[in-house]
């Protein structure tokens, strides 16, 4: 894509112009920039380094926080208490300044296992608030509210650290250097697994876990690298200014970072440049107004909220789309398309015959409903199972037990031999238990080709560090991952959407999509519930394809679904359900004959002639 | 079943002449994604029209957007004689087009009396007296919602919700009203007595537009029936006519000539 | 969405321009060859906004009556205010803009202490005289390196106050049993080591420390813990709405000690609490209700003259020792670079230490003594003067039947 | 003892403040599934509108209710220019920055018009406080529990007993099914953040006279509102009043016992672990989530 390199060249120029910024005035022969404009260039870097921490919680994981300040803060403060009370060296305090803070936001992350949305909110802005009382009444330790003052000015090798015109402005580098640092950080972070997880997650986080992305663990991830880059900014802060208390760090403080992230864009990649340049050159533009600034602040910001509510980045790249806006045909080939190369996909089936997955005794409860009730099922592999049943006859909670969504009240599942009871979905994701969902899914902001990466999340090996650094096993398993991807959106004859957003796709399309995902985890198990809803009977004719070519390969796939024909035509064997018990279980034939199923679904003496059976299974 | 049938067979088809709902070229999509491609439809006043198809057809989509539910891409809908394309629901409702929906959607932390206060928000101002009258009618019809009338709604059981839904319908004194899957979760019993009220609410001279999955039901207590696929209408006409057609099942089941 | 994209390209350029804004403005001339003008960094918007009004009164005044005589060195002094919203490092941005980008020879500082403690390194660094005439902290003129040569201060100084207000609480106090009361500020905070050396030099023991952070409503519990300690006597270290709440949580539990209180108490206060103000005292450097000289009488009336919807009467000099002292500020500065006799900061910072002159509020002789940190203060103790609320009006204590009886 | 005694009555005025801030912030929340996050300034207006229109010589009861209705208005306003157009799709946060750029513009335009100085809001009530031995409070203090039992109260009525009420909890169930009986839930929207106004409001209307009037009075009041609303689990208003008093008065004992200047810090902590133990909050009731 051109739009990468665009992004590229844009990020050196950006670097060049802010590398020669200081030297202007030797181009144009003034005496400019002053300390003045140097300060605010480098309290803007200082900044942009929190906003871009901030833009991957916010803008990738989801996770909208307003304590990020408090983060920000406790680097600041680390960094002046190691300097000014046990005579750190620079390095040394930054890497404290920066190690602290990353383990404060991981132990912030654990909110995000029990709340959610507003409420995690609530907990980072009372993170907040507790920080700041703390810096401004614990005295002996903080200064109060006098702050800490009158730290040592920072050295690296014996070199001074300063930023101002008249002696030596190589701190200002130093800082550039860093925020380039947080920008590769995002970058890598974004454009790797983790950020693919990160992003699923927040869109979807059910499909996340059903491929077996650890939510809590990306998350934790994010809110240390963030807080971590929050840390690194605070460390700059308190050797820039030499001087820090509590009133840099508050609750509005916090608001004006969020507010920058959104006014950039949250998610993008230049967002939080864009958005720090501009608020905080606002802030000084604004001293004008005198005694009404702040309203002109507020006002600004209700402009830029109205006039782009995807912010400066996001706004830009949907007009340059609408601008651009091609609508060259794309050719949807068919399906299923057993090229070569999807052997992997298939590689390693439990042999034939041998029991994938057994229930014995299970049941599930909510509080005083039974969805499933002493249910006992076989599933052998390589076979194709259906489970169909009428409505609330707890088909989908079965599935859901079985992927690791419910916990079984009593009783235990097996799965390819081993008791499963409790384990989490995104461990049986590894162990090779994919689904797909009753109402697609999918990650609707995400492209194709990385709905169908995100599936590829439990083959990676290469860690956090390898992915930063772009170490070569990451990049190989890059490429492995993005190969298999692109074959799998060729099997189901998506190539031609790879780029498209998931959400843009036609229904159809989507469970597609929605079942290439599921393959890209190379299962063992297939969970299907209700693929065939809503599809049109061609469609409906390769979906049958399909499913039959897996199982064909050793696939074991369980099936929901309403459509009886469908289900004659790919079952080996069914199982009906009926208030959440097993009322009949056999090959497809003998539970049509079965009474007690007629009963089931269309109640006594009714039904008559072979129409309405059939139309009213569909029920 | 039989009973519904009989029910059908006596009565009389009503000339579609008079429309009091007329769709025309209607379209649907979310984000990029078209539901409804264009659909034409029309219900005579006093008729009782199905609409039948797949999962995923377009059915309920079409009837958001007749109900002012969601507003349509392109196409128009008149309503008892006037254009009402893209009006808000609770200003259909105002006209006199009341709605069903899937899934029922009762005010489940509300006593089921209030819930029918509710169906009448657009007149309750004018009569309070017309709409306690209502409700009595509401019990006569429904002696369930009688024995329960203090109950909350969430503790009704799929049956009775359904009964409370086409009640609340029902107050508002609507001239359509749009069942959209009445059969949705219910056993065949229930439908066997539901079904039936619907045909004498018909005969009282209520138009309405039934979606269904249940194709059999569907077209067994309809005058007329459109078959909808990929958010197109495929075909439509008079139910009993279609009851035998070979042309529904494939349609609708997708069966190409298997077994 | 056409509405949005419509609108972006505009914004975006706007969004653009601010940034580039960053890189225009006008270039400063020679750095040693200054600007006539005075920066301020003070609270012009925020809770302290009233107190950053009062000072621009005060200067805005004084200034007009210098440069409607010609100004000083046949040029006018021009003012520029910067906010610094109650933040440090806004407060160093404005010193930077001050020094550097408006090149002003001189800077003037708002109320709040740690953003003048904050401008220690940057002043030095540029070589950029400041004076305050509020924030009375300690530290603001007393550097830890025992090397401030370019912060001077007209106005208290907390050390001074505290010793002042507790020879004063001693003499009122029956029991001897005095407490401390203070605000959860770098002022309030900065004020307690203070006190206690203070009271350990007059033999006093404190029988309380009490703190409450601004914005609080309620000191119920401070004040019944001070009470069941037996405390007679208070001394407070807070300002306006803060202290109006303790007084009516003083009032709620039926106790009422002698007050005396730093100068953060002003006539809101009195407006605030009504009765309950009456015979609190508060030191000031200048009380606006007494007899007044014949300077501080056309002070007066040129302030009431300037801004006559703002300063009716002497009530509403809501700031009465902060404006006396700014005052005195501008006139000392104006003599300073008479003496140095070029806007240069450096002369004028020497010239500094060569003023003599008698002000409103002191007669400054010399104004300034050059290495000794002690007077890098121009209001020595012997100028406080006690003061009292009486009527809702803060009145020279001897106005007041409140005065010294024993 | 008589320590004790004081810290349940200032206890229990305050904790009916924070109560009466966090009924208005859960009637936005049922109504919109979003709130208006400045609130505190609407509890702001309330009061310093009081003060405004005493200066023009209305006498205190009329302005009370002037200022209350003045803020209502203001309140519906914001819902219908920021909370509505940036509460479109689910769980969207546009509404929270909106408003909180919107609450600054109220909160510097109020200094600036206003002052930065508190301004006493004179009350007969607030001039000498009744004595329970060492222990006192003012009259106006007790206003505030009885308002906030009355406003519970009449909050109860009127969702059970009104049309209005009935169609609010029929907005707040299902927008859908709300508009196909017939309600405009939009406009029962705008409605329900007006109602919210007033109530914050009158709380500042009512604490006015103890704590003066100033345009920084409301930010922290706001805020601990919505913090009590959340830990109460934001739809249920019974739990809002209990959570919202008993956090009042357990910020007096920390005061009494604990430390005054951690005040905030204990208790915010508090608010958390009870979060954390409670996620949908102490009274909110579980939802079954459907995968």
């Amino acid at each position: 894509m051109s739009g990468k390199a665009l992004g590229w060249l844009a990020l050196a120029l950006f670097a060049a112009v802010l590398a020669a910024f200081p030297w202007t005035g030797d181009l144009i022969g003034e005496r400019w920039p002053t300390s003045y404009e140097l300060r605010l260039v480098i309290r803007a870097m200082i900044i942009g380094i929190v906003v871009i921490g901030l833009n991957l919680l916010v803008g990738f994981a989801g996770l909208v926080s307003l304590g990020q300040a408090a983060l920000y803060g406790l680097g600041a403060h680390v960094a002046a208490l190691l300097s000014l009370r046990a005579g750190f060296s620079f390095i040394e305090s930054m890497a404290f300044a920066v190690a602290i803070p990353a383990m404060m936001g991981a132990v912030l992350a654990f909110p995000t296992v029990r709340v959610r949305d507003v409420y995690l909110t609530v907990i980072t802005i009372a993170f907040g608030l507790v920080f700041v009382n703390i810096l401004r009444d614990w005295v002996s330790v903080t200064g109060g509210a006098s702050g800490l003052a009158n730290l040592p000015r920072p050295t690296i090798l014996g070199e001074r650290l300063l930023a101002t015109r008249a002696a030596s402005f190589n701190y200002y580098y130093i800082v550039l250097l860093c925020l380039l640092v947080a920008l590769w950080v995002q970058y890598a972070v974004a454009h790797s697994r983790y950020g693919r997880a990160l992003r699923a997650a927040s869109q979807s986080e059910n499909a996340a876990r059903a491929l077996g992305v650890n939510v809590v663990a990306v998350r934790t991830l994010a809110f240390a690298v963030s807080a971590g880059l929050a840390g690194l900014a605070g460390g700059l802060f308190a050797n820039l200014a030499l001087f820090v208390n509590y009133e840099t760090f508050t609750f509005t403080a916090s608001i004006e970072l969020l507010l920058m992230v959104i006014l950039g864009g949250a998610g993008t990649m230049a967002g939080p440049i864009l958005g720090t340049g501009t608020l905080f050159a606002a802030q000084q533009f604004l001293q004008g107004l005198g005694e009404w600034q702040t309203f002109g602040y507020g006002l600004l910001l209700v402009l830029v909220l109205f006039l782009m509510p995807k912010g400066i980045v996001g706004s830009l790249a949907a007009l340059r789309a609408r601008m651009v806006a091609k609508p060259e045909a794309r050719e949807t080939s068919a399906w299923p398309n057993w090229g070569s190369g999807l052997e992997t996909i298939t590689a390693a089936p439990d042999e034939r015959g041998q029991v994938t997955m057994a229930a014995s005794g299970l049941t599930l409860r909510f509080g005083g409903l039974t969805a499933v009730n002493s249910v006992a099922m076989e599933v052998r592999s390589g076979t194709v199972h259906a489970l169909i049943g009428p409505n609330g006859a707890g088909k989908s909670s079965l599935l859901n037990v079985i992927s690791g969504f419910y916990r079984a009240t009593e009783g235990e599942v097996r799965v390819f031999g081993q008791a499963v009871a409790n384990a989490p979905p995104y461990a049986l994701a590894k162990l090779g238990v994919a689904r797909s969902f009753q109402n697609t899914e999918l990650f609707g902001r995400m492209t194709v080709l990385d709905n169908v990466l995100v599936g590829a999340q439990p083959h990676f090996r290469s860690g956090f560090v390898e992915t930063i650094l772009r170490l070569p096993r990451f990049r190989r398993e890059e490429r492995e991952a993005l190969a298999e991807a692109l074959r799998l959106l060729r099997f189901v004859g998506l190539s031609d959407f790879a780029a498209e957003e998931a959400r843009n796709l036609p229904f159809g399309h989507q469970r597609r999509l929605e079942i290439a995902r599921a393959l890209a985890l190379r299962p063992k198990l297939l969970l299907l519930d209700e693929p065939a809803a809503g599809l049109t009977h061609g469609e409906i004719e390769d979906l049958v394809k399909l499913i039959r070519g897996l199982a064909d390969r050793g696939m074991t796939v369980i099936l929901v679904e309403h459509h009886v024909d469908m289900i004659m035509a790919v079952s080996d064997r069914v199982t009906v359900l009926d208030y959440g018990e097993v009322i009949a279980d056999g090959t497809v034939a003998e539970v049509q004959a079965n009474p007690r199923v007629i009963e089931a679904y269309f109640g006594a003496g009714t039904g008559n002639g072979p129409q309405t059976e059939q139309t009213e299974v569909t029920a | 079943m039989n009973a519904i049938t009989d029910l059908a067979a006596a009565e009389q088809p009503s000339p579609a002449s008079a429309p009091i709902l007329s769709v025309n070229g209607l379209r649907v999509s979310y984000g990029r994604i078209e539901a409804v491609r264009g659909v034409d439809l029309a219900v005579g006043a006093g008729e009782f029209v199905g609409i039948i198809g797949s999962n995923g057809a377009g059915k309920t989509s079409l009837l958001r957007a007749v109900t002012g539910v969601l507003k349509p891409v392109g196409g128009s809908v008149r309503f008892d004689g006037a254009d009402t394309t893209g009006l808000k629901s609770h200003a259909m409702v105002a006209r006199g087009l009341a709605m069903v929906p899937e899934g029922r959607m009762v005010f489940a932390d509300q006593s089921v009396r209030d819930n029918l206060v509710l169906g009448a928000f657009s007149r309750i101002g004018q009569d309070r007296a017309g709409v306690e009258a209502d409700i009595a009618r509401m019990i006569g019809l429904f002696p369930r919602l009688g024995e329960r009338i203090d109950q909350q709604a969430g503790t009704l059981s799929g049956g009775e919700q359904q009964m409370l839904a086409i009640a609340r319908g029902l107050l508002s004194r609507p001239k359509l009203l749009v069942i959209d899957e009445l059969s949705l979760g219910l056993a065949p019993k229930i439908l066997d007595m539901l079904f039936p009220v619907l045909t004498q609410l018909n005969r009282e001279g209520l138009s309405i537009l039934l979606v269904e999955q249940m194709a059999s039901y569907a077209l067994a207590v309809t005058h007329r029936t459109y078959v909808m696929e990929n958010g197109r209408v495929l075909f439509d006409g008079e139910s009993k006519a279609l009851a035998g057609d070979d042309r529904v099942l494939d349609a609708y089941l997708g069966r190409r000539g298997k077994h | 969405m056409t509405a949005q994209a419509r609108s972006t390209r505009p914004l975006a350029t706007l969004a653009l321009g601010l940034l580039a804004g960053l890189a225009l403005g006008p270039a400063p001339a020679a750095a040693q060859r200054a600007e006539s003008c005075i920066g301020i960094s003070m609270e012009v918007t925020g809770p302290l906004a009233n107190q950053g009004l009062m000072l621009r009164i005060a200067i805005e005044t004084a200034l007009d009556r210098i440069n409607g005589a010609g100004g000083v060195l046949g040029r006018p002094l021009r003012l520029v205010i910067y906010d610094d919203v109650g933040e440090p490092a806004r407060a160093v941005d404005n010193a930077r803009r001050i020094g550097e980008r408006d090149n002003c020879v001189v800077m003037f500082g708002g109320a709040r202490t740690p953003n003048a403690i904050a401008l220690r390194e940057p002043l030095a660094e540029m070589g950029l005289p400041w004076i305050g005439a509020i924030s009375a902290g300690t530290g603001v003129i007393e550097h830890p390196n025992g090397r401030n040569e370019w912060m001077f201060r007209v106005s208290m100084k907390d050390r001074w106050v505290t010793e002042y207000l507790v020879q004063q609480a001693k003499a009122r106090s029956q029991n001897g049993k005095i407490a401390f009361v203070y605000e959860g500020t770098a002022w309030g905070q900065g004020a307690l080591p203070d006190i206690e050396a203070a009271a350990r030099r007059n033999g006093v023991a404190l029988a309380g420390r009490e703190t409450f952070n601004i914005g609080d409503q309620d000191m119920s519990a401070q004040m019944i813990r001070l009470r069941d300690a037996g405390v007679d006597t208070v001394v407070l270290w807070a300002v306006d709405r803060e202290s109006a709440n303790m007084l009516r949580s003083m009032d709620r539990i039926g106790w009422k000690p002698k007050i005396v209180s730093a100068w953060g108490l002003t006539t809101a206060f009195a407006r605030a609490v009504g009765p309950l103000a009456d015979g609190i005292m508060v030191a000031g450097t200048f009380n606006w209700n007494g007899p007044l000289s014949p300077e501080a009488q056309a002070a007066l009336d040129a302030m009431k003259a300037k801004f006559p919807d703002r300063i009716r009467t002497t009530a509403d000099l809501e700031q009465p020792s902060a404006m006396a002292n700014a005052w005195d500020a501008i006139f000392i500065l104006a003599e300073a670079l008479k003496i140095a006799g070029a806007y240069d900061r450096t002369k004028l910072r020497d010239a500094m230490f060569r003023v003599n002159y008698t002000g409103i509020v002191a007669d400054y002789r010399p104004a300034f003594i050059r290495g000794n940190q002690e007077r890098m203060d121009a209001v020595l103790p012997e100028a406080y003067k006690l003061q009292a609320f009486h009527n809702g009006m803060l009145m020279p204590i001897e106005a007041t039947p409140y005065g010294m009886r024993n | 003892m008589e320590a004790v005694t004081q810290y349940l009555l200032t206890g229990l005025s305050v904790g009916s403040v924070y109560a009466m801030v966090g009924l208005g912030f859960y009637v936005m929340w049922t109504a919109a599934k979003a709130v208006n996050f400045n609130f505190g300034d609407i509890f702001m207006l309330g009061a310093v509108l009081t003060v405004v229109a005493m200066d023009q010589g209305i006498p205190l009861l009329p302005a009370a209710v002037l200022a209350v209705v003045v803020a209502a208005i203001a309140a519906a306003a914001i819902e219908r220019g920021f909370v509505r157009p940036f509460n479109q799709e689910a769980n969207a946060i546009g509404w929270m920055l909106t408003t909180i750029a919107v609450g600054t513009m109220i909160e510097s335009a109020t200094t600036a018009l206003f002052g930065s100085n508190p301004r006493g809001l004179p009350s007969p009530l607030a001039e000498s406080p009744i004595r329970l031995g060492g222990a006192g409070i003012y009259p106006q203090e007790l206003l505030l529990p009885v308002a906030l039992v009355l406003v519970a109260v009449g909050l109860e009525l009127f969702y059970r007993r009104t049309m209005l009420g009935r169609a609010m909890r029929a907005v707040a169930w299902n927008r859908t099914a709300a508009g196909l009986v017939g309600i405009d839930a939009d406009r029962i929207t705008l409605i329900a953040f007006g109602l919210a106004g007033g109530l914050g409001a009158m709380a500042g209307v009512l604490i006015g006279p103890v704590v003066q009037a100033s345009s920084t009075m409301g930010g922290v009041i706001g805020l601990k509102g919505f913090m009590v609303a959340i830990i109460a689990g934001i739809a249920n208003a019974r739990g809002v009043v209990i959570a919202g008093v008993l956090y009042g008065v357990s910020e007096k004992f920390i005061e009494g016992y604990l430390s005054t200047a951690a005040r905030d810090a204990i208790g915010f902590t508090l608010m958390v672990l009870l979060l954390l133990l409670f996620p949908q909050g102490l009274f909110g009731r579980k939802e079954i989530k459907k995968v």
